[in-house]
């Protein structure tokens, strides 16, 4: 039998998940982007999953909200680490370390 | 379903505020590089103008609309007034500074005024949507605005820092919104507040912590505060003075909503989270602030420190602390904005006047900005008479309401190493012989702001009383 | 004479004529000649001299009442009023004749002194100033007023002996010289507290009334002694007395003071101010009685100092501080006098010693105006018959000075020997045998003195003897005018200063303390007491100092040499005048720099400053630059800050 | 049957989002990602979120990561400069997922969320429209959120095209206005030579 | 004909207004910056006169009140007013300020103008201070005074300048700091007669408060006002900024800076917190005392003329702060209250002696300094030959400083040692070592600058003290005398004042 919880720990992993992907990934920029979009991933499942089982769609509404805005932050995410990287070449993180102190 | 038809009016400024975003951007399409005055004229026109709208718009009542995703209330309205007006000096200040580095073009100040309707939105949320919405509306403008200098490396450096923190931060936010979401079963601030009391205390708590994260990254609390020095630090100034300013307001005001009006029965807890947060970041921002030479850096700590005191006030959880802390927040904004002019005023073609040393001697090249510079620090350190001073005795004073006398001891010790740095400047400004005869190149409208707005740090001190009224009776 | 003015305003004239005359010739220094200085000031003078003439007369033939008025009101706080006003009564009307007489001789002795000098207005002017001063001083009514005087005679003291400020010796023995009154006043202030605290008032006729009525007072100083309140104040008002009038171990900044020009060592260090001391405690004789204790301590220090400083006077090769040790030893034994409750004998021999040892400098200086200013007396000899007048002055006032029989120094010293001889006070027993002995002394280097100046071969070197001559008029009658004092006032005043009458309504003597009285029944007239002195062993004693300093500078004149090479250890004590110089040097003046110099370096420079100001703002600044290293610049250090942060709030909310 | 479905997307999702962050290549970590989002569509679906299941595979995969791989072949990126320090990093990352999974599991891991609490709701019927719910919220009750909404998507364009777009000033353009408006002036010069200019003589 | 004006106000704004005016007359270091300043504190001293003239000496209350709303929202007012003993004090702030607007007046040649203006505000800022009656607004000048002093040292001062001004800064900001939270505490406690909180001084002196929160408030005010005294262990700021400060700034520091720190104790710590006063009396005495030998000793040792003024200071303003704290143990020792007053009244004298005399000595300094450029006293000897009427003044002033009878630096003194052997002999044992050390380590320094031979070629082309110089010196030495001779109108108009205010302090706000 399948209860909220279930979709909750599910959600939790995936969040964790990405968490980690954060500071597994030293190098690449991208990956920490994908992260990023992993966490959103965990929160939807989230909100669809509350929607779900209160009953209310509300939440499938915020859902929808949250995935125009990921595309559009992608869009403007990878403007900037285009522009980043026609400036430093690389897309290393950490390289990503003249301002500092 | 009863759907209510929304009472557009209610919205005037924001709607007018897009309206005219839309059309700027139209007209600048077709604008060469020589006239892109025409976007600066047009894009201050619409700020006045909606700042006049917010103020016509203004009403003693709490009025809600678009479903209770839209609030005005007095509140709202005054911070958008503020918002604008901020953001006016900002343009005024950025313009110069744009020309001289080849990023005088449209996008500044469309993308500026739409993170102004970001922040609009934010302010008059009554939803975690519209929360969420107006925050990512400000944000994306803002990473967008910082980037703007695409040959810099460290303006691209620091747009790529604060878009992968933002958007962890905000996914936090997210998921904290979605726990509260999940127990109380409303996005609606109003209903949310009834419902906490039934709701679970664990997970109203546990979502509460990552609410107050969303809140903390984007005040610049610590430990919440790492992308501020070097955000501050890599944009470009014209873009820092923008960052640095009005958002805290709207920063201020997404405190409020969430915590005061959506999660008021929850004042336990968030007081003893945003205690936490109020010390660490009056005591770290301060310290390291003075080990900082980078003038714009050292501000970022100087503004996680005022953060701190932003939220001391807020933490009493009455109605006369969140009127302290808005006005903190307010007098925050106004002398960050004139601390950043300066430094665009000293920035010329090809030099950046971002150390501290590059103030050295300005009483030889310019007495008056040399008091301006004066009157700015004094006013951080809390000195009277000037503005700064009032906002401290506000905040401090809730602090002891609240009997957190300990908080406001904390504090003021902070404020004392805070005074060091400050002192530090105005020594650089004041004692020390210029580097270069080089006069000041700035031009009349910048110092004709920049002059008002070291003024209105020393009038508004001397005689707060309009301003401190205003902002308590915001919520009485 | 004065009949048609009031008294107060005879009193006001006495003290104002000099101070004005000190300020035209101060202030207007530059603008005023030298006639015009010495003129008004010895016109200031010299009408307080009249006029104190007048006065003494209105006392001590007209039996005055005493006059005890407020001039103003200096201050007045806590119901307490602090006043400047005249207490004039026989006492006073006799310290004021005899200052003013000194003051006066001296002041016209210094035209012919100081007429070389660059300074000479501001002499005069200083001089003035200290008249008034001592005027102030004798004439006060209350304790705040006496203090007045008593520091301003001191200032005037510092700047006089500091004349010559362009010589090092001369600054630093002003500024030793007011350093160690200043120790004095230290406790006189406080005994002026502890009046204040026992009366509430400080007026003397208030305290005096009410003296006795606190004589059981007590006052716990350390935790579980209680001592007698009135000891306390006494001593402590005596430790005053003793900086002013050079007691022992206060003395030492006398003998330096010759620094100063000669009429001053004669009229402040001599005469005047080092007896405002024997003065004070005079005035006080009401409360002093009160405490056996404080008697003894005066009676101690003050045979001490006759005695022991005597001795110094025998090495000593200056004119001057011959005499200086003279003014100690003697001032010694006006302290006894004290000690011994027999008040007015310290007062009369005050009074015979003012004459006599203003005499005796002004001579001394007389011979130094001849030297041109050699003081050393190995090198003069045989001057009588150059300077005929200092000559026989001086052997006038010698001969007061070691008490022989029919001069006023026989009466007021054999008094005093007498006095102590009777006393029952403790310590009295140790001081009448150090008088006794001091006799001895005394007649040995005054006589030493007055040989090697006057007598003997002539070693003054070729060219000073060229030009050796007497010294002008303005010089030598001031000494013959002291001269005549000198002889006759011991004898004329002895009946009624002593043991008549005139100090009853001014000396307060306990009973059990009355030695005076004891000795007034054996008094029957001056004649008859020097009939009496001469077989008793003060006489013979001074018989033997003379012979001895004939003996020694007149007939064998190798013998000193010899003695001073066979007793080395004591001829380097004296020398060293017992170590007290050193031992201030090193000690006191050492140890106290010592210590400002641990507690600037050590306790503000490096705990307060260093380690606590500049410390906490350095370790602030340090803790600073290492925190500052957590903003890495990666990317992942500001998420793990941020997640770590959020565990950390989750961890504490949540469990 | 819908545990076991749960169970397996589940699965599928969590160990596609684990290869994700441990790939390197980026290319891959793309593909991976995608995965993920069609495993959590499948997710979604259970939950009746029939809408946003499919928008998820429309716009992320078919928008979003077609952009992620379009940057990541863009850019000239050296993979393998991007493996090292990897099982360093390892420790930390596991701990701080752990403890955020932790704290997670401690708060809904319990039975608030249980049945008790949150009863599995009955399924809609079949005529139910989830794309006509929401659409009917999305222009009635959130139309505000939905304009703002539309203004971010704006400013996403903006943002991405004044970002990139690039003038470069010596690449040769063809002007047409320039070449239309042109007139003969501009071409042929006519030139006034001296008559009598003798060689080597200069003017 | 004044009764009209708003005549505080006006002495307060007066300097301020003037202030910006000056600055209005630019960087040209013109004359006329100098005439302005000097009409501006000319007319400033003039307008404090009334002050004077037209007190009422048998009243306790205050004078020349004035009220008016000011920051509604925190019941904070402009309320001003003078009672007997604030009114010296704004006298001497009115007085000194001329004499050292006239001491910089040929000396400063940078700036001239901001020098003067920051000189004229900085006259209005400590007026204001001493005249606010409104703890937020005594705040406001007390906090804002630092500013104009901040920029004197910083931009006219030695090569060390920037430490001692920084220092100076904080370590004033740092103490006054506690004392703003004790503020605001008692904002909320106390009540006034709309029933809600007040700032109002006279009102907080009403304030009932339990003990545990009096010792607080007690402790948070010492912190402040000991240094601004300074008190010590917290005075090291002082030495520093007065070796680097101009001469004016040295003036004024010392001066009348200082005396905030007193004038404190009796406006806010004694009559609020009396209870916890009388717990921790033996605190102030302690330090009062170990100020007075203490900094004696380290004054002696001193290198730096300017720096052995600044330790006489100190140990000087240990009288203040002894004679303030004597009260309650005058009452345990004796029983009776006679000689509280004394104590007191001594203290305040003592401000106003020292602020003539310290103000005179760092003049005399200066004059050196602006001829020599050393303050170092090796650098000195012999002064007297070349500058005789500098050496007079010198010598009286030094005189003055070890406290002689007929100067005014005796009357506080010997106040103030009356009353403390009626509390302790030791009390008054150790503040009369004074009368030696003061002696000492003044007339040690004198000897060695002023007297003696001719030093070196420098102090042998020394030029005499000029007409103006001679000025300033000769009128700082009428008021030294003036007050050392006649005390007693000086006293007379402090008496209701102290007596109202040991009436006040004798009552205890807790019940015990």
């Amino acid at each position: 039998m399948l209860t909220l919880t279930h979709y909750l720990i599910l959600s939790a992993i995936v969040f964790s998940i990405s968490l980690a992907g954060v500071f597994i990934n030293r190098k690449n920029i991208i990956i920490l982007l994908m992260c990023v979009e992993l966490m959103l991933l965990a929160v939807n499942t989230n909100f669809i999953a509350f929607s779900y089982y209160l009953n209310d769609t509300a939440g499938q509404v915020f859902v929808f909200f949250i995935l125009t805005v990921a595309a559009a932050e992608a869009a403007i995410g990878l403007a900037i680490l285009v522009v980043l990287f026609r400036n430093k070449r690389t897309i290393n993180v950490e390289d990503l370390d003249t301002l500092k102190g | 379903m009863n759907f209510v038809t929304p009472d557009f009016m209610l919205a005037m400024p924001e709607i007018f505020l897009l309206s005219m975003i839309c059309i700027i951007m139209i007209i600048d399409l077709f604008l060469k590089d020589e006239s892109r005055g025409a976007t600066y004229v047009l894009s201050l026109i619409s700020l006045i103008a909606t700042a006049f709208l917010a103020f016509s718009n203004y009403t003693d009542q709490s009025l809600s609309t678009f479903n209770g995703s839209f609030i005005l209330d007095p509140m709202a309205s005054l911070l958008k007034i503020s918002i604008c007006i901020i953001v006016i000096g900002v343009f005024i200040y950025a313009k110069d500074y744009l020309k001289d580095r080849n990023i005088y073009k449209g996008e500044y100040f469309t993308l500026g005024l739409f993170g102004v309707l970001g922040m609009m939105v934010m302010v008059s949320a009554g939803n975690f949507l519209t929360v969420y919405l107006g925050l990512e509306l400000l944000s994306l403008s803002m990473y967008a605005m910082i980037a703007m200098q695409r040959d810099s490396i460290m303006a691209s450096e620091a747009a790529m820092k604060y878009f992968i923190l933002g958007a962890i931060a905000s996914g936090m936010l997210l998921y904290g919104m979605s726990m509260v979401y999940g127990v109380t079963g409303s996005l609606d601030l109003a209903t949310i507040n009834k419902a906490v009391s039934s709701a679970d205390r664990v997970v109203m708590s546990f979502g509460l912590v990552f609410i107050i994260l969303g809140v903390a990254f984007k005040l610049g609390a610590v430990p919440f505060h790492m992308w501020m020095p070097d955000v501050y630090h890599g944009s470009p100034t014209s873009v820092t003075l923008y960052i640095a300013s009005a958002p805290k307001i709207a920063a201020f005001a997404m405190m409020y909503r969430l915590l005061a009006e959506g999660l008021a029965d929850m004042h336990a807890d968030w007081q003893m989270i945003l205690v936490i947060l109020s010390v660490l970041s009056m005591v770290f921002g301060n310290i390291i602030a003075i080990a900082q030479t980078n003038i714009k850096r050292m501000l970022a700590y100087s503004t996680i420190s005022h953060v701190g005191f932003i939220i001391m006030g807020f933490v009493a959880g009455t109605q006369a602390g969140y009127g302290a802390s808005m006005f903190y927040a307010i007098v925050y904004t106004i002398m960050s904005v004139a601390a950043f002019g300066m430094i665009v005023l000293l920035s010329r073609a090809g030099f950046e006047a971002e150390n501290i040393e590059d103030f050295k001697g300005l009483n030889h090249k310019s007495p008056w900005f040399a008091f301006v510079m004066m009157a700015i620090m004094f006013s951080m350190a809390g000195v009277p008479p000037f503005l700064g001073f009032w906002a401290k005795i506000a905040v401090l004073q809730e602090a002891v309401n609240s009997g957190l006398l300990w908080l406001a001891i904390v504090g003021v010790v902070a404020s004392v190493i805070g005074a060091f740095y400050y002192l530090r400047v105005i020594k650089v400004v004041y004692f020390d012989k210029p580097m270069d005869e080089t006069p000041l190149q700035a031009s009349m409208d910048i110092r004709l702001t920049l002059s008002l707005n070291g003024l209105a740090i020393l009038a508004i001190g001397l005689y707060p009383t309009a301003l401190i009224t205003l902002c308590v009776s915001t919520f009485a | 004479m004065f009949e048609n003015y009031t008294d107060s305003q005879v009193y006001l004239a006495i003290v104002l004529a000099p101070l004005i005359g000190s300020i035209i010739a101060g202030v207007f220094n530059a603008y005023i000649s030298r006639a015009v200085a010495h003129t008004v000031t010895i016109a200031g003078v010299g009408l307080s001299f009249i006029l104190a003439l007048y006065v003494f007369k209105y006392f001590a033939f007209d039996g005055a009442e005493i006059y005890n008025e407020t001039v103003y009101t200096w201050l007045a706080s806590d119901g307490i009023r602090f006043e400047i006003g005249f207490l004039v009564d026989n006492l006073t009307s006799m310290m004021l004749v005899v200052v003013s007489f000194v003051s006066l001789m001296v002041h016209l002795y210094t035209i012919g002194y100081m007429t070389d000098d660059p300074g000479y207005k501001r002499f005069f002017s200083y001089i003035s100033l200290f008249t008034f001063s001592m005027y102030m001083l004798v004439m006060s009514n209350n304790f705040l007023q006496l203090f007045f005087g008593w520091e301003a005679v001191g200032l005037v003291s510092y700047l006089l002996i500091g004349f010559y400020y362009k010589k090092e010796s001369a600054i630093f023995a002003n500024m030793k010289a007011f350093l160690v009154n200043r120790v004095g006043d230290f406790g006189f202030i406080l005994g002026i507290a502890g009046v204040l605290m026992v009366f509430n008032t400080l007026d003397y006729a208030d305290v005096f009334a009410a003296a006795s009525s606190h004589a059981d007072m007590t006052i716990e100083l350390i935790p579980g002694e209680q001592w007698s309140m009135m000891t306390v104040i006494c001593i402590l008002l005596f430790i005053g007395a003793m900086g002013k009038s050079a007691q022992v171990p206060l003395h030492v900044w006398l003998p330096d003071s010759m620094e100063g020009p000669t009429p001053i060592s004669a009229l402040i260090h001599a005469a005047t101010m080092v007896t405002a001391g024997i003065f004070m405690v005079t005035r006080m004789s009401p409360l002093f009685e009160l405490s056996e204790t404080a008697l003894t301590f005066i009676l101690v220090i003050g045979a001490t100092t006759a005695l022991f400083m005597g001795f110094l006077g025998i090495i000593q090769n200056d004119i001057k501080r011959v005499v200086a040790y003279s003014t100690l030893s003697q001032l010694g034994y006006m302290t006894v006098a004290l000690g011994a409750s027999a008040y007015s004998a310290a007062v009369f021999h005050l009074m015979t010693h003012a004459f006599f040892k203003a005499l005796l400098f002004l001579a001394a200086g007389s011979v130094i105006i001849g030297m041109h200013h050699i003081q050393d007396i190995r090198q003069m000899g045989g001057l009588k018959k150059y300077m005929p007048i200092t000559y026989w002055t001086s052997l006038l006032g010698t001969l007061a000075l070691i008490g022989f029989p029919g001069l006023s120094g026989f009466y007021s010293k054999d008094s005093i020997i007498e006095a102590v001889h009777a006393s029952t006070i403790p310590g009295s027993t140790y001081a009448y045998y150090a008088v006794l002995a001091g006799v001895f002394i005394t007649a040995l280097y005054s006589l030493r003195l007055f040989f090697l100046v006057f007598h003997g071969e002539e070693r003054m070197d070729h060219h000073t003897k060229e030009h050796l001559k007497e010294s002008p008029w303005v010089v030598t009658v001031p000494l013959v005018l002291l001269a005549i004092p000198s002889v006759i006032i011991g004898g004329l005043t002895i009946s009624s200063v002593l043991y008549g009458d005139y100090f009853h309504n001014v000396v307060f003597v306990q009973h059990a303390h009355d030695v005076l009285g004891h000795l007034k029944e054996e008094f029957h007239g001056p004649f008859a007491m020097i009939l009496h002195g001469m077989t008793q062993a003060p006489f013979f004693l001074m018989a033997a100092g003379i012979a001895t300093a004939w003996y020694l500078y007149m007939k064998n004149t190798e013998l000193p040499g010899k003695i001073k090479s066979s007793f080395r250890l004591i001829y380097d004590i004296l020398d060293n005048k017992y170590g007290f110089d050193a031992f201030n040097d090193k000690v006191i003046a050492g140890g106290t720099r010592g210590l400002g110099n641990i507690l600037s370096k050590f306790g503000d420079i490096m705990i307060i400053d260093g380690f606590v100001v500049n410390g906490s703002a350095k370790s602030v600044a340090w803790f600073s630059s290492v925190i500052r290293h957590v903003q890495t610049g990666y990317l992942y250090h500001y998420a793990f800050v941020m997640i770590l942060g959020l565990i950390g709030l989750l961890a504490l909310v949540v469990y | 049957m819908e545990t076991i479905l749960f169970y397996f997307f589940s699965a599928f999702m969590v160990l596609s989002a684990l290869m994700v962050i441990t790939v390197h290549n980026p290319v891959r970590a793309a593909f991976f990602l995608v995965l993920t989002f069609f495993a959590s569509a499948a997710v979604w679906l259970l939950l009746e979120a029939e809408f946003l299941a499919v928008i998820l595979i429309i716009v992320y995969v078919g928008a979003v990561m077609v952009l992620f791989l379009f940057v990541v072949m863009m850019l000239d990126i050296n993979i393998t400069e991007l493996k090292a320090g990897f099982v360093k990093n390892l420790p930390i990352a596991i701990a701080v997922a752990l403890a955020m999974f932790g704290t997670i599991y401690y708060v809904v891991g319990g039975d608030q969320f249980g049945v008790e609490h949150f009863a599995t709701p009955d399924r809609h019927a079949a005529d139910y429209s989830n794309i006509a719910a929401l659409g009917k919220l999305l222009y009635t009750e959130y139309v505000f959120a939905f304009e703002i909404a539309a203004v971010i998507l704006l400013v996403g364009i903006v943002a991405a095209i004044s970002l990139t777009l690039r003038r470069r000033p010596n690449t040769r353009h063809q002007k047409i206005e320039d070449q239309i408006a042109v007139k003969s002036e501009d071409r042929l010069r006519v030139v006034e030579m001296a008559p009598h200019a003798r060689k080597g003589e200069r003017k | 004909m004044f009764s009209n004006l708003p005549l505080l106000s006006l002495v307060i704004w007066t300097p301020i207004v003037g202030g910006m005016l000056v600055l209005a007359t630019g960087s040209r270091n013109g004359v006329e910056a100098k005439v302005l300043a000097l009409l501006v504190s000319l007319a400033t001293l003039a307008l404090s006169i009334p002050l004077y003239t037209q007190f009422d000496v048998s009243l306790a209350s205050m004078q020349f009140e004035e009220l008016l709303p000011w920051i509604s929202s925190f019941h904070i007012n402009y309320h001003v007013g003078v009672d007997g003993i604030s009114m010296p004090l704004i006298l001497l702030t009115t007085f000194m300020t001329v004499i050292v607007i006239i001491a910089g007046w040929e000396v400063i040649t940078y700036k001239v103008a901001q020098y003067m203006a920051a000189f004229l505000i900085l006259e209005g800022l400590m007026i204001g201070t001493f005249a606010a009656m409104d703890a937020m607004l005594f705040y406001v000048f007390w906090e804002a005074l630092l500013i104009p002093m901040f920029v004197i040292i910083g931009i006219w001062g030695g090569p060390n300048r920037v430490y001692a001004t920084i220092k100076f800064f904080l370590y004033t900001f740092l103490g006054s700091v506690f004392m703003l939270v004790s503020l605001l505490y008692m904002y909320m406690h106390a009540v006034d007669v709309n029933g809600v909180g007040t700032f109002n001084i006279q009102d907080l002196h009403k304030l009932p408060l339990d003990l545990t929160p009096q010792i607080f408030i007690f402790l948070s005010f010492l912190l402040a006002f000991a240094v601004k005294v300074p008190m010590w262990p917290v005075h090291t700021w002082l030495p520093d900024a007065h070796v680097e400060a101009p001469t004016g700034g040295s003036v004024i520091l010392a001066a009348i800076m200082l005396k905030l720190g007193g004038y404190g104790f009796l406006r806010f710590s004694l009559p609020i917190t009396p209870d916890a006063s009388m717990t921790l009396d033996w605190l102030v005495i302690l330090l009062s005392l170990i100020a007075i030998v203490y900094i004696g000793f380290v004054a002696l040792v001193q290198a730096d003329m300017k720096k052995l003024i600044a330790y006489s200071s100190i140990s000087h303003m240990g009288f203040v702060t002894l004679g303030f704290f004597l009260l309650w143990k005058i009452t345990e020792n004796t029983g009776s209250a006679s000689g509280v007053v004394l104590g007191l009244e001594g203290g305040i004298v003592q401000m106003i002696s020292h602020g003539f005399i310290s103000g005179a000595m760092f003049l005399s300094v200066g004059v050196l300094y602006d001829r020599m450029h050393s303050r170092m006293i090796k650098d000195y000897g012999g002064v007297v030959n070349t500058m005789p009427a500098f050496a007079t003044f010198a010598v009286f002033f030094a005189m003055a400083n070890a406290g002689l009878p007929g100067t005014s630096g005796f009357v506080g003194e010997f106040m103030v040692i009356m009353a403390a052997f009626k509390a302790n002999f030791w009390y008054a044992f150790l503040a009369a070592i004074t009368l030696i050390l003061g002696a000492a380590y003044t007339l040690w320094m004198i000897k060695r600058v002023v007297f003696g031979p001719i030093a070196n070629e420098q102090v042998e082309n020394l030029e005499d003290m000029n007409g103006r110089e001679f000025f300033m010196m000769l009128v700082l030495a009428i008021a030294v005398l003036i007050v050392g001779l006649y005390p007693a109108p000086l006293l007379e108009v402090m008496h209701a004042t102290v007596d109202n205010l040991v009436a006040h302090i004798s009552i205890p706000k807790i019940s015990q």
